[in-house]
């Protein structure tokens, strides 16, 4: 390792160290305030580091990548680390959450979602991955004194840890197929012939079902819901977007490593992405919970990517990485929304608690409307330019049938976001909720900013996601 | 003097009514009512004072245009030439009288600025219809009378039976609109004009087809105004307005809008023999069937609705014969008699004190004023036709000229002219003696009757009984004004021997006679009347309320029905309400499989292995 | 920007779309004080109809196709552009909009529940429709029509009737079902575009160049139509909007909602119509039938409503029926006729509704048997709710009149059959309307029912400019139609 | 090498079989917890042979990773055990039904 690999790690190790250092402290300091503040400022230091240090040239150790497509995601995912830190403030507080814990495991996560998503290698994918799935166990059951917090994280190891099973036999059995971990080479033996093409095959089924958990395909998305819900509303959002969005980035780079290798696979994810939005459509539509409505409603929206990814174009590439961020800040702002009205008595995820909402608190009220519009797809939002931009790539990829359904899943989600937003609107007599600290609004400001900025003027967005798809 | 000053002529009734409808209620009643009669009665001094205008061809004036899109232009045109000239003056001049009446008869009216308003705004609607140069502007006013109709109708809107009366008359009357709207609209395609003068001059190059289409359309349009056969159920019902609108509107000029209508494009018209023969067998028809309807009535109003419809199937009956002089001079004279039978009419219902039922009057030949009964017996004898007065002549002239026509059918026609004489002297006799002879009935003592209610009606009375003279005809010495002054507009020369003329003049006075003879014999001595089958279908305009009601009305009401609950509701709200709940129903189903156990959350984690397993091997064996 | 003779160089395009949402920003920021929001709202939509007023005037003669035209880039990676442009068509519909948003906001006035929001939302939707009447990018145009539901969408739903929700969403999910098919369509047709000529581009410009397959055309024209045809809307589309226009809020929504209806026809002029000219060409019977069967179809139900709203509600789509006929004729005479008419019909309908609101905050019922006998009680409210109910149903020297006339003219010129079908149309919108009339203003009083005041001045100020407008429109629309000429693209 | 290749994998695959059974027929915890361990170390298996097949050290270099990771797993799983038991009294993964739908 040189020192040249030092400083394209330098992002991650920020984060990794500063977790590291935290942790420590907060062995000895239990006041929560300056825990977070200092994760805080972890996160923004290692979004800047990533921002600021040059893009390496080489693999990392042949792991993991350093291109400008890895610096994106690590600032993103700092940024976000960092927006769910100022998140938790208050609501780690009331909670009486180890604040020393739970700031590490979430710089801890985000370090992992940022190698997972400069992932070049097998063995770079399954540890990266395995490292924020270990934090995320933790952090979905933080909440001590809340028995759906143990069930979901009872619910989530389970499943993750067989998860992890198929993942590693998947890989050692595309090693024993292809001799390598290193992802071109890898799947180029997909194509390859011989005796041990089976062997490869079924290590990518194995595999495919491992990344299908994580982003919840049908079938494999029955988690979802009930760790969304259990959850505490800022894990919620981690789990929403980062590692989402780490394994949407991963996929990008796995199949954009090797176009063409993967082309037996197509029907298989056109199937998988087929029965994700009409299954993740169907059962947000009846949901009177907020988090499972948005749990569900995640289904759909990594149908569209899958949609956008298939035609295995750069169109599709950079239209993924464009809907994964603009999908990160409304999936950010909402479970945002969700935070700040959430007080020590708990979280109002059911929507009756809504009711009227938008007259009480019109500022939230109106950051959600925004941020759920951008997940249903309205013009003036960076949802829509998302879409627009999936949507297009899919079509002009070939792939019409599909954006054709995506589209009417689109529909359908109008339906089930806008009822959210009519019963925010639909009471004289709204319920009183907490009213927010200062910090989280500006978390929200920010999140509302950046969907209508994405809609509003997303040239210079788009031009730099198209720039970093390989 | 300027043309553009013609349009002086329609615009100051409408600039009255529109003062009055806006400021109407503002201003002193006196003010509001001498507002509404200096109005029409300046246009009828204008109207004599433009005489001379008439002249020749008449005059033309534009004032600006309409409508201007792609090939279609229409200008605001009004044409003033011999046809229009007599029926502007007759429009104007008994309009006037009848706003001076309706001064006097709606003097405790509270809501007169309504009333005058659209008083006036009919007198313009209909002076639109009378001078228009092309036809839209004609269709203006022809919708526009339609609609004052409605509103007059309607007056008393507080009984709904009322309004729902001017209701059916706008409907009954939009129907021929649209037979009208379709001449209009074929007539522009034809020639990419509107002008009448135009369409009259290039009618000669119609295909034979086309102008029999052309005047069946026209027919139509004329018969939703006119009240003919099959479109003259709502002119019974009409009389639900007050008196004076009946007298303007429902005998005067607006029924006799159709007949104007057809003589305006007689040049186009009369090139159709068969649309010909279809204008006179209506007429015919039409004054046979209302005839024998006024037998039966026992409303003073409604015997003279149905007679009107019967004096204007002969006006039809005329045109269909080619006499546009014999039509206009019938025309003119019916307004003049008409109107002063209404206004009679008014007057003995209100004397009665509201008594419509001529069954319950009587003896007011002797009860009530004398001016009164020499008044109505005027009119009722130009209506009869007795001889020497003007509705003899015209009647009889009409009677030649479906004579003349010598054609088996028009014969035919000419018999059921005839009867409808015979007829209608029957009724109106009868219509004489229920009143005026015997013993009052039903009323207990009169009613006082304004000034203003009294003297409009002599003049009218005497321009009937001398009408006459407008079109006398040579066989007594006449010098034939009317048709000489129409000219080119006259229509067809009636060409008949003395002998012929003279046998025929008999023959009518004969009938009159009869009919005359007959009703003394029933009525003189009040014996009530037959309440049989026979009457109360005669009563009943022979079922026609009914046949509408149940071949048009319900089967109409059924379709909107089945539109708005059946298709809409039962249709395509519930197929777009299933189809919602399915996909609730279905996520509903969906969610279940969300059972909260982690073995089934393993389980899918296996199915979905075992299709991927299966689709590789699948890709494998390949 | 190409601009006309005498006018200065300014966006004024951009200034159409941006003053109401200025306006909006500033009625949200003062929602404290009521009055202050009135006078707000009231001054940008005067501000914005003073400035369609000017456009109107200055630009009615230009030269070339478009009077106006601003144009920057903004998403240069998809060949999509802020393209604006004005031309005769949108100048009237921009007018229009203008005009009745002035009305919507004196009409809201005196509406109790969270004022500054109502008008907020009002001035959205100017802002909203005025984008969708002069956009001619394809995906700027998509835009401002998906954003323009938003503002109505609450609209109905916190201010409308019993059932506002369903009736919202409904509405919004329904139209937007449309639109969805009208984006597919529109990146198909960017794409092969794109693969055509080399350059891709959502240009209106742009795309006309595309020479496509007939099939192709068929689905990109049934894909933008089926859009237009929701919004507009055709039978057998239509059943949302009964629901939203009954619910929509009475003080000022709801005549405005009539707008979004415009915007179908509008959609069908500017692009569908031109961007698929052999499709056109092949679907015009197709268009004509379903033009005769929506305006029988609303007729006939209408005249089974018992609730006003409802009544108007069906009569908008089959005076829209008409206005489809006339488009589907395909000569001069009878499309200016159809954007006359359509033009009239906003203003004529708007205006009933705004009596019916009137009507309703008096009486408290919008259902034909609890009203009756009104013209004794107030007979100024009446004669304008009987002006207006002539004035629709095609009385002469009424506006609506003008341009159903010339529909029918043109429309017997090429299809002497379609013109002669349509004409029962005037017996039976008579009927439905002479029904209303009947049950509103005659027959006997309810007996229950209080003194009930007349108009007052403000609500003369609502009308009077409206009746003035049918009247003139009525007796000289040339002036207005004179712009049209110049309008590309159409016969 | 003395045994197949494909005699490895079979084996490795034999035994990945056996874990996942015994992750879908137990309720327990701590057994389904049991059988992701012979999953995983079926994967050892598999990665091992695949090294000696290819002649490299790769595969097993990310033995020790995922041994390394294997433990951090358990020492989680673990005290999610000790956790939920004190907390309702059960390991019976089934009984954990309290979000659904």
């Amino acid at each position: 390792m040189t020192m040249l690999d030092l400083l394209a790690l330098a992002p991650v190790l920020v984060l990794v160290m500063g977790a590291s250092t935290l942790l420590m402290v907060g062995a000895w300091h239990h006041e929560p305030r300056p825990l977070i503040a200092g994760g805080i400022a972890v996160a923004l230091v290692a979004a800047a580091t990533a921002g600021m240090t040059p893009p390496g040239g080489a693999e990392i150790a042949g792991l993991f990548s350093s291109a400008p497509f890895a610096r994106y995601f690590a600032i993103l995912w700092a940024l976000t680390a960092a927006l769910i830190l100022m998140l938790s403030l208050r609501y780690a507080g009331e909670r009486a959450f180890a604040a020393g814990e739970y700031v590490a495991l979430i710089l801890f996560s985000a370090a992992g979602m940022a190698l997972l998503s400069g992932a070049t290698s097998l063995v770079g994918l399954f540890l990266s991955l395995e490292s924020f799935t270990l934090a995320l166990y933790i952090l979905v059951s933080f909440h001590r004194n809340s028995d759906i917090g143990a069930e979901a994280g009872l619910k989530y190891l389970v499943l993750g840890a067989v998860a992890t099973g198929f993942m590693a036999f998947g890989i050692a059995l595309i090693y024993a197929a292809s001799g390598t971990f290193h992802l071109p080479e890898a799947l180029a033996g997909l194509q390859t012939g011989g005796q041990l093409r089976p062997w490869g095959l079924l290590g990518w089924g194995l595999l495919l079902v491992a990344l299908g958990f994580k982003i919840s395909l049908v079938p494999f998305h029955l988690w979802t819901p009930d760790v969304y819900q259990g959850a505490p509303a800022p894990v919620t959002a981690l789990l929403a977007t980062g590692s989402k969005g780490a394994v949407g980035a991963a996929l990008v780079m796995v199949l954009g490593s090797a176009a063409g290798a993967w082309q037996e696979l197509v029907p298989l994810l056109w199937l998988l992405a087929l029965a994700t939005m009409l299954v993740g459509s169907l059962c947000a539509l009846p949901q009177e919970n907020l988090k499972r409505l948005l749990a569900y409603s995640s289904l759909v929206h990594m149908g569209y990517l899958l949609t956008a990814l298939l035609p295995g174009s750069p169109e599709g590439y950079g239209a993924v990485v464009f809907y994964l961020t603009v999908y990160a800040v409304a999936s950010l702002g909402a479970f945002g929304v969700l935070t700040s009205l959430s007080d020590p008595r708990g979280e109002p995820q059911d929507l009756a608690a809504w009711r009227g909402l938008g007259y009480r608190y019109p500022l939230r009220a109106l950051v959600l409307t925004a941020c759920l519009l951008s997940l249903a797809g309205m013009p003036l939002t960076g949802g829509f330019i998302g879409k627009f931009a999936l949507f297009s790539a899919a079509i002009k990829g070939g792939f019409t049938g599909l954006a054709v359904i995506a589209i009417f899943a689109s529909l359908i989600s109008f339906a089930y976001y806008l009822r959210v937003v009519m019963v925010l609107y639909s009471s004289d007599d709204p319920r009183e909720l907490h009213s927010g600290t200062p910090l989280e609004h500006a978390v929200l400001l920010v999140c509302v900013t950046a969907v209508l900025l994405t809609g509003l003027y997303p040239g210079p967005l788009l031009d730099l996601t198209a720039a970093l798809v390989p | 003097m300027n043309q553009t000053l013609l349009f002086l002529i329609p615009l100051l009734p409408l600039a009255c009514a529109v003062a009055n409808m806006l400021f109407g209620m503002r201003l002193p009643r006196l003010f509001a009512e001498t507002l509404a009669v200096c109005g029409v009665a300046a246009s009828f001094l204008l109207t004599v004072l433009f005489w001379s205008y008439a002249d020749g061809d008449g005059t033309r004036a534009v004032l600006g245009t309409w409508l201007a899109a792609g090939e279609a232009t229409i200008p605001f045109a009004l044409q003033f030439d011999a046809l229009s000239a007599p029926m502007t003056l007759m429009v104007t001049g008994v309009a006037t009288l009848i706003h001076l009446y309706a001064v006097g008869y709606m003097h405790e009216e509270e809501d007169y600025a309504r009333f005058f308003g659209l008083l006036n705004l009919f007198v313009f609607a209909m002076l639109a219809i009378v001078l228009a140069d092309n036809l839209l502007v004609l269709f203006l006013g022809w919708e526009g009378v339609g609609l004052c109709s409605y509103g007059l109708i309607g007056f008393w809107y507080q009984k709904t039976g009322n309004a729902r009366a001017g209701t059916k008359a706008f409907l009954v009357t939009r129907v021929g609109d649209v037979f009208l709207a379709a001449a209009l609209l074929w007539l522009f395609a034809l020639t990419g004009t509107l002008s009448i003068g135009a369409i009259n001059a290039q009618a000669a190059g119609f295909a034979p087809a086309v102008l029999t289409g052309l005047t069946v359309l026209l027919l139509l349009g004329a018969c939703g105004k006119s009240a003919q056969l099959p479109l003259m159920t709502w002119l019974a019902d009409a009389m639900a307005g007050p008196t004076p609108v009946s007298a303007l509107i429902h005998a005067a000029t607006m029924v006799t809008a159709g007949v104007y209508l057809l003589c305006r494009l007689f040049p186009l018209v009369s090139l159709s023999p068969a649309g010909m023969a279809a204008i006179a067998v209506v007429g015919a028809v039409t004054a046979l069937y209302a005839a024998t309807c006024a037998l039966a009535q026992r409303e003073i109003k409604r015997v003279l609705a149905y007679s009107t419809m019967s004096q204007v199937g002969y006006m039809f009956l005329a045109v269909g014969a080619g006499s546009v002089a014999g039509a206009m001079a019938h025309l003119l004279t019916h307004a003049f008699f008409k109107a002063a039978l209404f206004m009679a009419a008014g007057c003995i219902i209100h004397l009665a004190g509201d008594e419509n039922d001529i069954l319950r009057m009587g003896g007011l030949a002797r009860r009530g004023p004398r001016q009164l009964f020499l008044v109505f017996l005027a009119g009722a004898l130009c209506l009869a036709g007795a001889p020497l007065t003007g509705g003899f002549f015209s009647k009889d002239a009409i009677l030649l000229a479906a004579y003349t026509q010598g054609t088996p059918l028009f014969l035919l026609l000419w018999g059921a002219g005839l009867l409808t004489a015979l007829l209608t002297a029957l009724y109106t006799f009868r219509l004489v003696y229920l009143v005026f002879a015997g013993e009052p009935r039903g009323y207990s003592h009169l009613h006082d009757l304004p000034q203003l209610m009294r003297w409009p009606l002599w003049p009218l009375a005497l321009l009937g009984l001398l009408g006459g003279l407008l079109n006398l005809p040579a066989l007594v010495g006449g010098g034939e004004w009317l048709r000489h002054r129409l000219g080119a507009l006259a229509g067809r020369e009636i060409a008949a021997t003395h002998g012929t003329e003279w046998a025929l003049a008999g023959l009518a006075t004969g009938l009159v006679l009869l009919g005359w003879g007959a009703a003394r014999w029933r009525y003189a001595r009040f014996r009530g009347e037959w309440d049989n089958p026979g009457s109360r279908f005669l009563l009943h305009g022979w079922g026609a309320d009914a046949a509408v009601d149940l071949l048009v009305v319900r089967p109409f009401t059924a379709i909107a029905g089945l539109c708005a609950l059946g298709i809409d509701r039962a249709l395509v709200d519930a197929t777009l309400d299933g189809l919602a709940r399915q996909t609730t129903a279905c996520g509903e189903r969906l969610r279940r499989l969300t059972s909260g156990h982690v073995s089934t959350y393993l389980a899918g984690f296996i199915w979905g292995f075992l299709i991927i397993l299966g689709w590789f091997l699948l890709a494998l064996v390949r | 920007m190409t601009a006309a003779t005498t006018l200065p160089q300014f966006p004024w395009l951009s200034l159409l779309i941006g003053l109401p949402l200025a306006g909006a920003l500033l009625c949200l920021l003062h929602r404290r004080s009521r009055q202050e929001c009135r006078w707000l709202a009231l001054a940008t939509t005067l501000a914005t109809l003073a400035i369609c007023i000017g456009l109107f005037v200055a630009c009615r003669h230009g030269d070339g196709p478009w009077l106006l035209r601003e144009d920057a880039a903004w998403i240069p990676r998809f060949g999509i552009r802020y393209t604006l442009g004005l031309d005769g068509l949108s100048l009237l519909l921009t007018l229009l909009t203008a005009g009745l948003h002035v009305v919507a906001v004196l009409l809201a006035w005196p509406e109790q529940r969270r004022l500054p929001q109502f008008l907020a939302l009002l001035l959205v939707l100017e802002s909203g429709l005025m984008g969708v009447f002069l956009a001619v990018d394809l995906v700027l145009f998509y835009l401002f029509w998906e954003v323009m539901l938003l503002p109505m969408l609450f609209l109905i739903g916190i201010w409308g009737g019993e059932n506002r929700r369903r009736a919202a969403v409904r509405f919004f999910l329904y139209t937007l079902a449309g639109s969805l098919a009208m984006l597919v369509a529109m990146i198909a047709l960017y794409l092969l575009h794109g693969a055509q000529s080399g350059s891709y581009s959502f240009a209106l410009a742009d795309l006309l160049q595309t020479r496509l397959p007939l099939t192709q055309e068929y689905l990109l024209f049934g894909g933008f139509m089926l859009a237009f045809a929701i919004k507009a809307p055709l039978v057998p589309f239509h059943t949302w909007q009964p629901d939203a226009l009954s619910e929509a809020p009475a003080n000022g929504a709801v005549d405005v909602t009539g707008l979004l209806l415009k915007t179908g026809i509008y959609g069908m002029i500017r692009f569908a119509f031109p961007l698929f000219p052999n499709a056109t060409r092949d679907a015009l019977p197709l268009l004509a039938a379903l033009a005769l069967v929506g305006l029988f179809h609303a007729a006939w139900s209408a005249y089974r409503q018992d609730d006003v709203k409802r009544i108007l509600a069906y009569s908008s789509i089959s005076h829209l029926g008409l206005v489809l006929l006339g488009l589907a004729a395909w000569n001069t005479t009878a499309w200016q006729g159809s954007v006359l008419l359509m033009v009239t019909h906003g203003i004529v309908t708007g205006a009933l509704f705004a009596v019916v609101a009137m009507l309703r905050s008096r009486t408290g019922t919008r259902n034909l048997n609890e009203l009756g006998g009104l013209w004794g009680a107030a007979p100024q409210l009446s004669a304008c709710f009987l002006f207006f109910a002539l004035a629709s149903l095609g009385l002469p020297g009424l506006a609506n009149f003008a341009g159903e006339i010339l529909v029918l003219l043109g429309t017997f010129r090429s299809q002497p059959l379609w013109a002669l079908l349509a004409l029962p149309g005037l017996v039976f919108t008579a009927a439905y309307l002479l029904r209303l009339v009947q049950g509103t203003l005659w027959g006997p009083a309810p007996a229950a029912r209080a003194a009930i005041p007349d108009l007052t001045v403000r609500e003369w100020l609502v009308l009077l400019p409206l009746i003035v407008l049918t009247v003139w429109l009525g007796l000289a629309p040339a002036p207005l139609l004179a712009p049209l000429a110049a309008v590309g693209g159409l016969p | 090498m003395i045994v197949p290749f494909a005699h490895v994998l079979i084996f490795a695959a034999i035994l990945f079989v056996m874990g996942l059974g015994c992750v879908l027929a137990r309720r327990n915890l701590i057994m389904i917890l049991i059988g992701v361990e012979i999953m995983l170390n079926a994967a050892a298996v598999a990665l091992v042979g695949g090294s000696a097949h290819w002649r490299q050290v790769d595969g097993q270099v990310f033995v020790v990773f995922l041994m390394a990771m294997t433990s951090a797993e358990v020492a989680i799983s673990l005290a999610m055990v000790v956790y939920l038991r004190r907390r309702r009294g059960t390991l019976e993964a089934d009984k954990f039904d309290g979000l659904r739908g």
